[in-house]
């Protein structure tokens, strides 16, 4: 699959299809997989493709330097498309510009990282060029298993789960790689950044840490695709999976909506419905 | 450095007695930023506001507070006052510690306590306020009417005879609308033609009214006062400037067969034509569809008859733009399509009813053209399927109306009296007939509306059969309708010569195309959408934009007219001054900033955000932006809300000014 | 083309003329019918109005088996038999909880999305230029009187087939035949349906209607797609015709029994002789 | 309620300006009395209340935050409070997931003609806010010093 990989990017880049290609290459130092952008067809046999893959890539298509290397082609896997198609409909990238090479993944880490126990997306959707086959079919779309850590999460006390938080969120150092890391977040100026007002605490306190990450979560409500690149880069190793989740499970359970899943279903914030449940309310 | 004036009410013993005025003025003198603060009697009295305007010019105030009653009451009072005294209205801001203090808490020393933390946030609140200046909009003062129908002439007559330019768009070939084709009108039954007529005329002869008939709007752009309308004038066939409306043309045209549409296809019409003979303007249309010359190539006698010339077989539909400050949508009502296919694609016909089937079973406005003088049987009552006169007729109401499981649920509203008015119009006509009426209950509100039901059943002897209608079947020529009468508490069969179906009213067709043009709301039967359905009933959430007649709800003649006489005043308010003055507290967007993510254009109610782009001097794009049209937004700030970086903010409810009002709590 | 065959307990049993005539007049046209292994029930009368649950459990086990066989479009020419099984497919297809309980019962995975289609859809998804195209024997003799009976188009929301009050889809494809259907009043009336078994003076009476007004209407025969109608109207006649003491002398012919006349296939491969209204 | 020992809990309540300010109005206007602890801060919409702003309530020491406008189909914007409705179904389940405690947290509909449930909605937030004591957690979190 590596070989075809390196094909297609030879063909992309001796065609002009496009003049860069944005995928997977190996790290010199160490066993690493790190991202690589080709711009000559013969460079192309840099690209690796193995379950050390991790990046979602699509964080770079909005970097000035990669823009200015020209018409691009993205490896994505899965998980990493839904990220494009969100980014698309929120303006971001013009997919009419972009060639998406789907990786069909069977998963990715050793052991699994947790999205792939319940992935459904192994082979990438709407993708230009698939590249090689998932020995796991997409299963059909249902819900079960995919938030089974919030629940068992949930289950907890209130005690245990504030315990929990505020052990997990004394360690975060506000170095801010979940936000760095994250496809969604491309504002110009982060609202964590603005100090007219201060909206959130910048010091790395715990009442800073919940600020911002009660912020970070909720800014990606019904936004969030589940890459779950902001747990892999938290040097402090805090499971920013779980409050992702908790959105995701809302948005599903509410809206039958799951971030860049349907390019047709209209985004669930900044809309409304005037049949939106409110037992909630008084 | 800020230098805050604050104010105290005492509201004579309103805040006073409950609120210790004084100790809360000493408080609060020494917040940062405060000047002065002092408490007064009455600060809305004249002394109380001249105390205010002294201490602005003597502290010289960048800012006041004035702690009394609610914002409701007097924010307007004391900004005016200030403005006076030179210092921009919106650095006033105001604590309400009457209504939410004084008024509703006992105990003395926690009602101070809550008046000095209410103080307090105010006065954090106007240190971050900024001088705003009213946004002025020039107004065009010209007004666009889409609709010629009874609602849309009224309007355009009265916006025209205010002084203002009118350009009224009709989608067919003449303006007169649903109305020319009535028959007798309740409660009065006078003709329908003849009270109309002479306002369509009064239109076309208007000097401040432009005619655009055979017309459709292709596309709106711009915002109250300033609206860019693009008419699509359909292709005539016809120089109407050279046409004198001789006739010679449509008499001479050897293609008779199409279906009137003006007739609801009781009658037949030529391919030159004009709809009735009473149109406005009294130029034909071409109907390329039924004219030899366009179907074969041959023909054109219309051609060589006009003396004028003024046949154009080469006419192509034109393009025009009218620039115009208000919109006036009247665009009326269609009725309920009886067979089987619904555009709504679920509800299911009545094919039970045989409407389609047999050419006996006709709905009411198609009655009303049997019945009309001017009607394809001028006047005299024949069924279509024979011409015979018939003897029975059977009249059902709610014909898709208040029916969920075939038809809408809501009431149609005119259907009872027009029914009763057709049992009249036909037992006038034919005595020895014999009217049935099923309905489900008469609704005959009105100023003397029931009296013209009663009338209906006492004198002209029309039977009421409170049931509905299962199934209408043919034998022998006629009409067999079951149905059951539910006050008799029996089936009831009728052998009827002819049918008539009372259909629900609905919006007229392509109407919620119009109202995205517009950005007119419209509720899940298309019907548009008013402002507020009590106090604002003419507007709508578009600025600038109104709606008049039955495309905004059922009615009936008099209310049209009603409205539209209402949006006209409207219309002409809006006009009586130059520029609009708008609030300036509304958002504005930090373009630098901005990621363009859009979810602020996504959420706004009233369509005010844009997608922009910024170039540099070459036109090169340095970056796209959200940018608020001032002539829109309306200041709710919900796009502040879904803004993630906040590069969308709200003057005078900023997010520096509620940050500072809540960290003033801590 | 070949799709899945429930033929239900009529076709199998009293109705096995319609049965003959079905798979006769489509092989003709080239559809091959697939009939569903091991096949139970349809959940008709008896089921709907004790469990609700096994109301749609019968059906449900149906469409598994044509889901798990490959089976995306399913023939009940049984209007009671289409009509349960499309409405066990709607509710399934609504509720993944139902669809949850109803796999655990019938020990089969569900989902409802088994396409269900009666006699005349199929006809329609065969085509009418086909049907044309292999039909050797005009119906030009035919004046018939087409019958949906109460079942064919209702409820309209389950069915969502042809217009539920004024239905003509049968008639289009008879005259595309070249048969001239005529227009009549009782085309979706009730006939008593299996009430032929509890009251049969009410069946009388309402077959004696129906009769009487398609012959009053100027048909030679008629033309139904469901076997209790055909009971009710051909099984019936004589004892309606001595009730009454009048003469009807309709043919009464199953939708398929036409088509395939048309086709050139004989009779008795159509059962149109095991009927007991015979006219020649 | 006048025994001065008695814990007064702070509520914070952003309110729209056009119907639940002018129902806190009303029930000034009619003299119905309500616990004094609660602060209003006007905004023009709930549709301008954004989810920081009930983080930043807690950190300033709020026990219990209220958020009240107009009710479905009343807004004053059209559609504020449904855009705001929203918000709040998906903000609410993070908050659970992070233990931030939503029995503290308080949505309502408040008329202009209800001065009357004003007071009521506050009477028994504060009722129920003196049962959950101090919001003690959170005040813990905001008071932690860093650890690093």
């Amino acid at each position: 699959m590596q070989e075809e990989l390196r094909q297609t990017c030879r063909r992309l880049l001796t065609d002009g299809t496009v003049q860069v290609v944005i995928g997977y290459g190996q790290a010199a130092a160490d066993d690493r997989v790190v991202p690589v952008f080709i711009t000559r067809p013969e460079d192309a046999d840099q690209l690796v493709w193995n379950d050390r893959c991790f990046a979602n890539l699509a964080k770079y298509l909005l970097r000035k330097e990669v823009a200015a290397l020209g018409r691009a082609a993205i490896c994505v896997k899965g998980c990493d498309q839904r990220a494009l198609l969100v980014l698309e409909q929120e303006s971001q990238i013009d997919r009419s510009q972009l060639t998406v090479i789907g990786l069909a993944c069977d998963g990715v880490g050793e052991p699994r990282q947790a999205k792939c126990q319940s992935c459904d997306v192994h082979t990438p959707r709407q993708a230009d060029i698939t590249v090689g086959q998932a020995s796991a079919g997409n299963p059909p779309a249902t819900a079960d298993g995919r938030y089974a850590e919030i629940e068992a999460f949930l289950k907890k006390t209130p005690a245990e789960r504030m315990a929990y938080w505020k052990a997990e969120l004394s360690r975060c150092v506000k170095c801010y790689a979940c936000r760095q890391v994250c496809p969604m977040c491309y504002c110009r100026q982060c609202i964590v950044d603005k100090n007219r007002p201060v909206v959130i605490s910048t010091s790395a306190t715990l009442k800073g840490n919940f600020a911002w990450q009660i912020t970070r979560a909720f800014h990606l409500a019904g936004r969030c695709v589940g890459c779950d690149e902001c747990t892999r880069a938290c040097p402090a190793g805090i499971d920013l999976r779980l409050l992702n989740l908790s959105l995701a499970k809302a948005a599903e359970e509410n809206f039958s909506f799951r971030a860049g899943m349907d390019p047709a279903a209209d985004p669930i914030i900044g809309a409304y419905s005037q049949q939106d449940h409110e037992e909630f309310i008084r | 450095m800020a230098r805050i004036g604050v104010f105290i009410c005492w509201c004579g013993e309103n805040i006073a007695r409950n609120v210790d005025v004084e100790q809360a003025a000493a408080e609060v003198a020494d917040l940062p930023g405060v000047a002065c603060a002092l408490a007064y009697k009455y600060m809305c009295s004249d002394p109380g506001q001249s105390l205010m305007r002294r201490k602005i010019a003597e502290e010289r105030l960048t800012g006041v507070v004035v702690a009394s009653c609610s914002p409701h009451m007097h924010l307007r009072t004391f900004r005016k006052a200030a403005a006076m005294a030179g210092l921009n209205p919106y650095l006033v801001e105001m604590a309400n510690i009457r209504e939410h203090c004084s008024w509703v808490h006992h105990d003395r020393s926690q009602a101070t306590r809550k008046a000095v933390e209410l103080i307090r946030m105010s006065v954090a609140k106007v240190r971050n306020n900024h001088a705003l200046q009213p946004i002025a909009i020039p107004v065009t003062r010209r007004a666009l009417v889409i609709g010629g129908g009874v609602a849309g002439i009224q309007a355009a007559l009265d916006i025209a005879d205010a002084g203002y330019q009118v350009a009224l768009v009709e989608r067919e070939p003449s303006i007169g609308g649903k109305m020319a084709g009535l028959s007798e009108t309740f409660p009065t039954l006078d003709c329908s033609q003849c009270i109309l007529t002479p306002r369509m005329v009064d239109v076309g002869q208007h000097p401040n009214i432009t005619l655009h008939t055979y017309s459709e709007i292709e596309a709106v752009e711009g915002y109250v006062g300033n609206f860019k309308a693009t008419i699509r004038k359909k292709a005539r066939y016809v120089d109407v400037a050279k046409c004198t409306g001789c006739g010679q043309c449509w008499n001479s045209c050897p293609s008779k067969k199409t279906p009137s549409a003006f007739d609801y296809n009781m009658g037949n019409r030529t391919a030159i034509y004009v709809p009735f003979p009473q149109a406005v303007p009294a130029r034909p249309v071409i109907d390329r569809n039924a004219c030899l010359h366009f179907l074969k190539g041959k023909c054109g006698l219309c051609a060589k008859k006009c003396q004028a010339g003024a046949i154009r077989f080469d006419d192509q539909d034109q393009l025009v733009t009218e620039e115009v400050g208000a919109i006036v949508v009247a665009t009326g009502f269609q009725l309920y399509s009886i067979g089987k296919e619904q555009t709504n694609g679920h509800t299911i016909g009545y094919g039970e009813y045989g409407y389609g089937q047999s050419p006996d079973v006709i709905d009411s406005l198609q009655f009303e053209r049997l019945v009309s003088a001017s009607g394809p049987t001028n006047g005299e009552i024949r069924r279509p399927s024979d011409g015979k006169v018939p003897k029975t007729v059977v009249f059902i109401s709610c014909v898709g109306s208040r029916d969920n499981a075939k038809g809408i649920s809501y009431c149609s509203k005119i259907c009872c009296m027009y029914t009763a008015k057709h049992t009249m119009l036909y037992k006038h006509k034919v005595h020895d007939g014999q009217a049935h009426v099923f309905y489900m209950d008469i609704r005959a509100g009105g100023k003397n509306y029931d009296e013209f039901v009663r009338r209906a059943i006492e004198q002209d002897g029309a039977q009421y059969h409170r049931g509905r209608v299962s199934k209408i079947t043919q034998e022998n020529g006629h009409l067999i309708v079951r149905g059951v009468d539910t006050l008799a508490g029996e089936p009831l069969t009728i052998e009827a010569d002819l049918v008539v179906l009372a259909a629900a009213m609905r919006p007229a067709d392509h109407v919620e195309e119009l109202a995205q043009k517009l950005n007119v709301g419209y509720d899940e039967n298309g019907f548009l959408s008013e402002s507020h359905p009590k106090l604002r009933p003419v507007e709508t959430n578009a600025a600038g934009v109104f709606v008049c007649g039955a495309c905004q709800g059922p009615k009936d003649i008099p209310e049209s007219v009603a409205q539209a006489s209402a949006v006209a005043g409207k219309v002409a308010i809006m006009f009586s001054r130059e520029e609009l003055s708008r609030e300036p507290e509304i958002a504005k967007v930090n373009e630098t900033n901005c990621a363009a993510c859009f979810a602020c254009v996504r959420a706004c109610p009233y369509n005010a955000i844009e997608r922009a782009e910024i170039r540099d001097r070459k036109g090169n794009l340095v970056k796209r932006t959200a940018r608020v049209n001032q002539g829109l937004c309306m200041g709710c700030g919900t796009c502040v809300a879904v803004c993630p970086s906040k590069s969308i903010d709200l003057d005078g409810f900023s997010e520096q000014q509620i940050y500072a009002m809540v960290e003033s709590l801590e | 083309m070949d799709i899945g065959y429930y033929p239900g307990c009529a076709l199998h049993g009293s109705s096995n003329d319609y049965g003959s005539s079905v798979r006769a007049c489509l092989a003709a046209l080239g559809v091959g019918l697939r009939e569903l292994d091991d096949w139970i029930c349809c959940g008709a009368t008896a089921a709907h109005s004790l469990n609700h649950l096994l109301a749609i459990a019968l059906p449900a086990r149906n469409l598994a088996i044509a889901e798990r066989d490959g089976l995306p479009d399913l023939l009940a020419p049984c209007p009671m038999c289409s009509m349960e099984l499309m409405k066990a497919g709607r509710a399934l297809a609504a509720s993944a909880e139902l669809r949850r309980q109803v796999s655990d019962i019938v020990e089969l995975d569900v989902t409802g999305e088994a396409k269900v289609l009666n006699l005349i859809q199929v006809l329609q998804k065969v085509g009418l230029d086909q049907i044309k195209e292999k039909a050797v024997r005009p119906l030009t003799d035919f004046h018939p009187a087409c019958y949906y009976g109460c079942l064919l188009t209702r409820p309209p929301d389950t069915l969502r087939f042809d217009d539920c009050e004024q239905p003509s889809s049968m008639e289009t494809i008879l005259r595309a035949l070249g048969a001239s259907p005529v227009e009549w009043n009782m085309k979706t009336e009730c006939c008593g349906a299996g009430l032929t078994m509890a009251d049969e003076d009410v069946v009388l009476e309402l077959s004696h209607k129906i009769l009487g007004n398609a012959q009053e209407h100027g048909a030679d025969c008629m033309v139904v797609a469901c076997p209790m109608c055909h009971v009710n109207l051909d099984m019936k006649q004589p004892e309606v015709e001595r009730r009454y003491g009048c003469r009807h002398d309709m043919a009464v012919y199953y939708l398929s029994d036409l088509v395939g006349l048309a086709l050139g296939i004989d009779r008795h491969a159509l059962g149109i002789d095991r009927h007991f209204v015979v006219k020649q | 309620m006048s025994d001065s020992n008695d814990f007064q809990p702070k509520i914070i309540a952003y309110v729209c300006n056009w119907c639940t300010y002018l129902g806190a109005d009303l029930a000034g206007t009619n003299r119905l009395e309500y616990p004094a602890s609660v602060r209003i801060v006007r905004l023009p919409c709930t549709g301008r209340i954004d989810f920081n702003l009930i983080v930043k309530a807690f950190e300033t020491g709020a026990d219990a935050v209220l958020v009240s406008g107009c009710h479905p189909g009343d807004c004053h914007y059209t559609a504020g409070n449904y855009h705001a409705r929203r918000r709040w179904m998906l903000f609410r389940p993070l908050l659970e997931a992070l233990e931030i405690d939503t029995r503290r947290i308080h949505f309502s509909w408040i008329s202009a003609a209800e001065g009357k449930k004003w007071q009521q909605v506050i009477t028994e937030i504060a009722d129920k806010t003196r049962e959950l004591g101090p919001y003690s957690d959170y005040r813990e979190i905001c008071q932690a010093e860093s650890e690093k």
